[in-house]
């Protein structure tokens, strides 16, 4: 066997490391972003007209069935060595989970309570940003984590065409033989993704107070749906 | 995104339009190259940007065209192939005659290096004695019974299966898409999926695996002296200047030297080109 | 169509419906020219089976739904002159579930309207701490979060949010109904306690006649379709149900539970039979002590000592309900009517309570829904929350 | 305009129907690699989901591994896995298996683990054993959920299984790299649409499957993804 | 401690609490050395406030938990000797939401035991259409889906997969309060209606009171800790609470309530105030057609047309409590008392009633909860089941 580990390899690159580090973050990260703007309003039209959720959801997996590789190699050609190559296509997949994850947190919000919002004199956007977006959060959050896990895994694939963070490492390594710069680099990309997710999940605890607070130790009343739903049996 | 990638775009880190851009294709050799460059362009106090390890020749070619790249460590053969597939001239100087009708006006070749890496056919030691090979000839009557492999563009172009047919009349039973004569080629040959593999003559793995690259006694690869490929507009005098001086210093033995102590060795690129570039005097 | 009204007295009508449709796209129509006058100041309860159009009904107040024709009137403007948000904002509504918004917390769910209309946070939180308070919530569950709350207080910052912007008038639907029947009787006895202090005018929903004639100062029954079978004072509603569908609605025990509507301050009190020590005789006789408060029943014709007294009912604020369930748990058979200190001021037989019946509760049967509702004797419908304000005077089971 | 009926062309051509390099058989590599490496990651990732669900043992670890396990890059387990063990199935499969087992397993813990407390209770009160509970309540109930985290692993293992023709196997993947290195872009487009079309075809094979094996009482419980 | 009963008939006691005690790993007591003896073939509920420990004590009968000392057992044998699954299979169970398998149809749902226990498909399935038509669900809803049923269906069902292997035991933790208040009614009523076909030993539970009185033989009133704090029949209940945390727990209204459990067939009935046609007469009297059905009042005094009659009560089948509320919704407050027909029997005044009132019901409280519960006289409490089979004897209010 050709391959071998060297330890001295790592010390000796900490700089590079660090920079693939950074470069990685930002093309797993702006996706993320650019994704999230895409898909709230996209969402919330989807809730709002019902009609268009269906062809929506239903282009949105077409996208996330697409392989990354033919993506950036199509993008290449427009978008350069620019990051735009990878950053597009991952934000098509960012925006494939967040629609989803957007107009489900829209739907968790109880009918009752955005009956009751309604009925206090919410207006359309008030409650839209101060009942609905607010509630939808802990699913969105969901969604964003699972986003930003897949994107950082898959940035690396930009590797294939000359454009990623931690990936030059894996091509490097790959050509030659070398283990070392593979196996680091698989262990940062999963310490990134990680890391990330630990961020999302202290973004979620502050955004969502309510969430956290434990119940009480009071009984809580027979679940309400039964009752109303019974009727006449 | 549009369809430049010129400087207001804030997600290209490159500076601006007096920035030399270094690419290169995705195999070590050719990276290394890449690298000597972009250092004796920095010791020229030239702006360089890296974007190395980009992919195979048929990618980087557009990105040179547009500009995207300035600077491509190019082998003249390969090149001329890559323009014209019905190409003939194999000796450095046909080729170099031949290229210059076929490039494009906004490119320009520079100086020619004495170092060539060829393209080669290998085959194990044990395949060369079971067959009694030594020379690209000597496959005709087996290879019905060979699979061959090597980067997907060797089954379609000139000095590749094509070539072999036209000029040995060799026909392998199958041909097996792998890498640019990388661990890939090299492990499928070892393994024996492939009996017969596209390599490089510079390529270490060819000595350390006791593999046999036949002779080419009909001139199928062309000559593949290292040569800049570059931008006229991404580049002044003092850059082409530059280049031209590595290309002075730069032979075949140096540059399989230079490719050992990467990939076998496994030191890093830019501390390989930096010594080189000590040594010659050329930063 | 003729508006339903209670009759003729003068009272401000405070929602008027007139000839008011709903037909959904559908074409399901949930209310069928409806025509009703709800007064200000009093409960008024729309009670009827499962889809006949309650809900609906009482969601074109606020313009939740819109109706297809027909007008509707809150305080004589017509509501669909007034923009939704703020006609809302008028308007308390208290729903089953709650509605409470799940990320803000107590406090800031009472807040909610006064925030909407741009009031100044800090009174708004402190105007909602003290609606806590009188909603019988504690101070410490101001900054927890719905959830953490069982759901009767849920309902119960229901109540105080839709107060909260001290609105005029209060829709209520099925506001009791997600809650377990203990909870749900102390939720209504403290929400009548509550509307004696705030006088709002408050449409209730339910379709637990039970509920309606304990809370509603009227009652409006609605049939399928959304039609009106009978719009009346709970104890004329008992007394007369207007046609076979209502009586049916109103169901068994109909006559027992009527009782709670009649006062118990017109019985004749038998003092003679209430001692202070104890002789034989040959009747029935009560022991009290020095305070005048029930020792125990001296049985007649025996000297053992005195029996254990059972329940009491205090004149003038228990219905005759209370009495008649006084009299069966006493052995004599009589009730013993105390003042409002537990003294005893004197024994109600079978006889007065029986004849305080028939004098009372057989009048307005003869005269349906025409009469005006102050109109009958005595003290009990012109001042329905005295008679309500013990903790359970209106259905035995509730 | 141009790629698209270049891309039609090529589908046209009838030498592209036959041979290794034809459709026929790079799709059904593709599916031999894809369904090779679901089977391995569902015979991992199904009986310790069952597990962890059922007993709640070591849920926290599963779960959280399996979160980090998500972001393993795929390139980095091909390269790491060719320059071990060279090319062949084991660089190809392993990391799709790496891939799938995280979707599968996270998803059958929680589908068994969110089995209505108040119905396992009455599994119990009505006599089932542990594994009676497990096979006729859990696992039934969990099903909708069990199938969704295959569908999204199938579906995730068929869009990457093109990286086996990274290291020389077969697959669509070989149209795509193929095409790219020499530059024939309907070559490219071609084995995309392909490998979309047939994760496509695998996400509506599963709703299939689940249509036909998930009770119809559970059909109104929408699965949480 | 010695178990607490209901005195000394030999009835065979089919499940005993010695001295149990349950504390839970966190320290919590949720049963406190509870001895208890339950009859065979009774229905007893177990009632208290939330936590009391109710739902606890059931579940230790099946072993669902374990207790942490003392002693149950269920025909004689210790629970802790028998393998919890083959206990279980032998021990009905419904809970609050039924817990339904929900991917398996109503009939295989209700098939869910004989199939445990290995018998035959087809059997288990045809026995178990029998079982859905027993409790009131037609053949068609059979081969539904649980979701597809309303929560008083599913409670059905429930109660129906629970009789399937037909155990002489069957524990039900509130298996009637996730539905509103009228589909429990109905729910009850059956419930009652199929014990008189199956007397099963049951346990049930429940925190509501009212039911707790409308559907035990015996009830438990339990207070938190698991102690007892009575238990005995539903009527000796109402007439004599042990204790204060017992009245209080009985809530307002337990005297008329009573009256349900007093039969109305002792009444001397008046029949000559009964009259084929009209004339003037100083009494009220009661005009009857042909078919001896009431046609109306005739006012004393009066020669206007008759006035409408109320409500009647059925003798024998009817409580007291019936006959008051037909007395109180009749003019002349006299209760129509009729046959089975409709025919009517005579007429009982206030005196008829009251004293019926006074002769039954003071007796049980002069010596509470020692005599044996079928003692006492008249025929509703050796059947109690008879007075319970109409829609709605027992609380005024459910
Ligand atoms: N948005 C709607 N579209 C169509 N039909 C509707 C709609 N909302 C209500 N209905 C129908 O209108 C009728 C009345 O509904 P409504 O909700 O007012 O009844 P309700 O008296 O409140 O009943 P419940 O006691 O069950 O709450 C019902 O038949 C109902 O099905
Ligand atoms: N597994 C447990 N661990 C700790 N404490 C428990 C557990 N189960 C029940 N308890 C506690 O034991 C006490 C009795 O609980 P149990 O469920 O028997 O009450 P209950 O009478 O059925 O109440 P409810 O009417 O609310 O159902 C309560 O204080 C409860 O909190
Ligand atoms: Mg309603
Ligand atoms: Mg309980």
């Amino acid at each position: 066997m050709t391959w071998d580990w060297r330890w001295s390899w790592i010390p000796d690159h900490y700089d590079l490391l660090g920079e693939l580090l950074l470069q990685h973050l930002y093309l797993a990260v702006v996706p993320v972003v650019l994704g999230l703007l895409i898909a709230l309003p996209l969402g919330i039209v989807c809730v709002r007209v019902r009609r268009l959720y269906a062809p929506v959801l239903a282009l949105t997996s077409v996208f996330y069935a697409l392989p990354s590789l033919a993506l950036f190699v199509v993008l290449i050609d427009y978008t350069g060595f620019t990051g735009w190559t990878v950053i597009i296509p991952l934000t098509i997949y960012t925006l494939s989970v967040l629609v989803r994850n957007v107009v489900d947190g829209l739907r968790s919000v109880p009918e009752h309570v955005s009956q009751a919002a309604t009925a206090m004199g919410f207006g359309g956007v008030r409650r839209l940003l101060q009942v609905d977006l607010p509630i939808a959060v802990p699913v969105v959050i969901a969604g964003l984590r699972v986003a930003t896990v897949s994107n950082i895994s898959l940035v690396s694939v930009g590797s294939l065409i000359g454009i990623s963070g931690l990936g030059q490492l894996f091509v490097d390594g790959i050509q030659r033989s070398f283990i070392t710069p593979i196996i680091v680099g698989i262990v940062l990309t999963v310490a990134l993704a990680v890391l990330a997710d630990a961020v999302l999940v202290g973004l979620q605890w502050l955004l969502t107070p309510w969430t956290r607070a434990g119940r009480s130790t009071e009984p809580v009343t027979a679940d309400p749906a039964g009752a109303a739903t019974a009727g006449v049996a | 995104g549009g369809d430049d990638s010129s400087g207001d775009d804030p997600l290209n880190s490159s500076g601006g339009g007096n920035e030399v851009v270094v690419g290169s294709a995705n195999f070590p050799e050719n990276v290394l190259l890449g690298e000597i460059y972009a250092q004796a362009l920095e010791a020229k106090d030239i702006k360089v940007k890296r974007q190395l390890n980009i992919g195979a020749r048929e990618v980087i070619y557009s990105q040179i065209e547009k500009g995207s790249l300035t600077v491509l460590p190019e082998y003249n053969g390969a090149l001329l192939a890559y323009l014209d597939k019905a190409a003939t001239a194999t000796t450095s100087e046909e080729v170099d005659a031949a290229l210059k009708q076929k490039l494009p006006s906004g490119l320009e070749l520079l100086n020619p290096a004495e170092a060539e890496d060829k393209d080669s056919v290998a085959v194990t030691k044990e395949t060369a004695a079971k067959y009694k090979l030594k020379t690209l000839d000597d496959l005709k009557p087996v290879a019905k019974d060979l699979v061959i492999g090597g980067p997907p563009e060797f089954k379609t172009r000139a000095q590749g299966i094509v070539g072999l047919k036209e000029k040995y009349g060799v026909e392998f039973k199958e041909f097996k898409s792998l890498d640019v004569a990388g661990p890939i080629t090299v492990s499928a040959l070892k393994k024996g999926d492939v009996q017969a593999a596209n390599l490089f003559t510079t390529d270490p793995a060819v000595a350390e695996n006791d593999f046999v690259a036949l002779e080419d006694t009909k001139g199928l690869f062309s000559a593949q002296n290292v040569t800049p490929l570059v931008n006229k507009e991404g580049v002044n005098d003092t850059a082409k200047e530059a280049l031209n001086g590595v290309s002075a210093k730069l032979d075949t033995a140096t540059l399989a030297e230079l490719v050992k102590k990467v990939v076998s060795d496994k030191q890093d690129v830019d501390a390989v080109a930096k010594e080189w570039l000590t040594t010659a005097g050329l930063s | 169509m003729k508006p339903f009204t209670t009759g003729g007295s003068a009272e401000y009508r405070v929602i008027t419906f007139e000839s008011v449709t709903k037909r959904f796209p559908d074409g399901t129509v949930a209310v069928d020219d409806l025509s009703l006058e709800i007064p200000a100041g009093k409960i008024t309860v729309l009670v009827g089976p499962s889809g006949c159009g309650k809900t609906t009904t009482l969601r074109m107040i606020n313009r939740m739904i819109d109706p297809t024709s027909g007008t509707i009137t809150v305080d004589g403007q017509n509501v669909l002159d007034v923009d939704p948000p703020t006609l809302r904002r008028r308007i308390g509504y208290v729903i089953q579930q709650g509605g409470l918004l799940p990320h803000r917390t107590i406090v800031d769910n009472v807040a909610t309207v006064p925030f909407l209309l741009g009031h100044d946070k800090k009174k708004a939180r402190s105007d909602a701490m003290a609606l806590l308070e009188r909603v019988g919530l504690p101070a410490a569950f101001a900054k927890r979060y719905p959830h953490q709350l069982s759901g009767g207080q849920q309902q119960r910052v229901g109540v105080a949010r839709a107060l909260a912007a001290d609105p005029p008038v209060m829709l209520m639907d099925e506001p009791f109904s997600a809650v377990d029947p203990v909870v749900r009787k102390g939720l209504q006895d403290e929400f009548l306690r509550l509307q004696t202090e705030l006088h709002k005018t408050i449409v209730l929903v339910t379709h637990d006649i039970d509920e309606a004639v304990k809370l509603g100062d009227l009652v409006c029954v609605m049939e399928v379709g959304g039609r009106i079978g009978q719009f009346d004072t709970p104890e004329r509603l008992l007394a007369a149900p207007s046609d076979a569908f209502v009586e049916e609605f109103l169901g068994a025990d109909r006559g027992v539970r009527r009782l709670s509507f009649v006062g118990s301050d017109g019985l004749d009190l038998d003092t003679a039979r209430v001692v202070t020590s104890g002789t034989s005789a040959n009747t029935w006789r009560l022991l009290v002590d020095a305070a005048g408060r029930p020792e125990g029943w001296l049985a007649p014709g025996s000297s053992d000592g005195p029996q254990p007294a059972g329940r009491v009912f205090t004149v003038g604020r228990d219905s005759l309900r209370a009495a008649l369930d006084s009299s069966v748990l006493n052995p004599s058979g009589d009730a013993i009517g105390v003042d409002s200190d537990g003294k005893v001021l004197g024994l109600a037989g079978h006889d007065q309570i029986t004849g305080a019946l028939r004098a009372r509760t057989h009048e307005p049967s003869a005269e349906p829904a025409t009469e005006p509702s102050g109109g009958s004797s005595g003290g009990s419908s012109t001042e329905p929350s005295a008679a309500r304000s013990q903790p359970s005077p209106a259905g035995a089971g509730e | 305009m141009d790629i698209v009926t270049r891309a039609i062309n090529w589908f046209g051509d009838p030498a592209q129907w036959s041979g290794v390099d034809g459709i026929p058989n790079r799709v059904q590599e593709h599916l031999f690699y894809s369904g090779l490496s679901l089977l391995i990651a569902a015979l991992i990732a199904l009986p310790l989901g069952l597990f962890v669900g059922h007993t709640g043992r070591g849920a926290f670890l599963a779960v959280n591994s399996a979160g980090a396990a998500r972001a393993l890059p795929t390139v980095g387990l091909v390269g790491l896995t060719v320059v071990v063990f060279g090319i062949g199935l084991t660089p190809t499969l392993l990391p799709l298996v790496a891939l799938a087992i995280p979707a599968i397993l996270v998803n059958t813990y929680a589908g068994v683990q969110q089995v209505d407390k108040q119905l396992r209770d009455a599994a119990h009160g009505m006599g089932m054993k542990g594994r009676q509970v497990l096979f006729q309540v859990e696992l039934p109930v969990a099903l909708p959920l069990i199938i969704l985290g295959l569908r999204t692993a199938a579906v995730q293992i068929v869009s990457t299984a093109t990286i086996a023709a990274y290291v020389g196997l077969g697959g669509l993947g070989r149209y795509i790299f193929d095409g790219l290195a020499r530059r024939e872009y309907e070559v490219m487009v071609g084995g995309a649409v392909l490998s979309v079309l047939l994760a496509l075809g695998t996400e509506a094979l599963f709703v299939g499957v689940q249509r036909l094996i998930v009770s119809p009482g559970l059909r109104q419980r929408a699965p949480v993804r």
